[in-house]
């Protein structure tokens, strides 16, 4: 499957670029991540604590153990600060 | 009933220009940048185009429902934003005051902690420190 | 940190310029003259002059003390209003939201059942009526 | 002891004026009503259910057991409805 996967803030700044577009397996989002963070040491730093990663798929707020069947896009980023 | 993105400043008045007709309280709520330490020259918020207006969107349409609401509007800005500068604002419009204020404290909640958006501190010595997001805004939206 | 009566209309944009600089929350409650049946042609309100701006001024002092304000403000007209005229606002400005609404919601509560204001309904027909006070208006003070 | 009554809302309509100027003896505000009460039908009328009436001595809001020792400006009103 070919996902787009974005990512914000210092999650953004960890991984070196805002999106990039990859093919994956992963079954949930938690697959994923585990997917991304084999790839490099940038990719891992950004997922190194996971309590801190907040995940969305096709831009609505998921949990990491949300399933990515027919997803097209996943974007991760540290807890919201809006408001 | 609408949410707006946007890099611009707003005018409050010309928000309200037409709100809530037939409502017999409105409330409003801008936030703010403030400087508490002295140090910082500007506040930088990152978002998520795309997700971040149907975020705003569906939270508006979910406390129109739970509140009764005869009108509402959200407005935040991205981007570099100078301090004393409007970030947001939240105006709600309902027949009882209750609901009126009920309603916009809900909407800052769910904002503060649930809509795509990211502020950056940006200091005199240029500086930038990512903002964490507090234990309190989690527990203000356990709340409800 | 003002309050005013007058029966004039007001200016919820001009009566914010300026207002709450430094703080980074700022909360408004307008009140509007609602027709709930469609028989009322304007609501008549009376006061007591002296006592009014003083009552006023107290709430508005006691607030800012109890919730920390940085600033605060009340206008509230009497006199003859049309349905759909602002009859009042409370603005209030603290350093974080939940002081800001906090304080406006106290504030209204006090306003509706300890300020020295009487309110007449006009029908279209001529007649008039008393609005008597609400129980709900009394528990809701209470809460505080 | 001179004072200035004040009457708002319907015990004004009820006495038939906004204010009027006194001599009494009254101790409390509640000796006061007494004695408004005592001059005829139409104060009469107006005080007939305490249960509706508020007060203000001096423009402080009061019960209605206040002591009038050094007032000048009593008022009578019902339930205020602000806001």
């Amino acid at each position: 499957m070919t996902l787009d996967v974005l990512y914000f803030a210092w999650l953004r700044e960890r991984i070196g670029q805002p999106r990039e577009r990859i093919e994956t397996d992963a079954a949930t989002v938690r697959d994923l991540i585990a997917d991304l963070a084999a790839r490099d040491d940038w990719h891992a730093a950004a997922f190194a604590d996971l309590a801190a990663v907040r995940c969305a798929v096709d831009q609505q707020l998921a949990d990491l153990d949300a399933p990515l069947a027919g997803a097209r896009e996943v974007a991760f980023f540290p807890p919201m600060t809006g408001g | 009933m609408s949410a707006r993105v946007q890099t611009a400043p707003f005018d409050l008045a010309a928000e309200l220009a037409g709100f809530g007709a037939g409502a017999g309280a409105i409330v409003t709520f801008t936030g703010v940048v403030r400087d508490d330490t002295g140090a910082m020259a500007a506040l930088e918020i990152e978002h998520y185009p795309g997700m971040t207006e149907r975020a705003l969107s569906d939270y508006g349409s979910e406390a129109a429902i739970r509140f009764a609401l005869t009108d509402w509007r959200i407005v935040h800005r991205h981007g570099r934003l100078a301090v004393g500068e409007p970030i947001m604002m939240v105006a709600t419009a309902a027949r009882h005051r209750h609901a009126a204020f009920q309603a916009a404290d809900y909407l800052m909640d769910w904002l503060k902690s649930r809509a795509p958006f990211w502020k950056r501190e940006i200091g005199h010595d240029g500086a930038a420190a990512w903002v964490d997001a507090k234990a309190s805004d989690e527990d203000a939206l356990a709340r409800w």
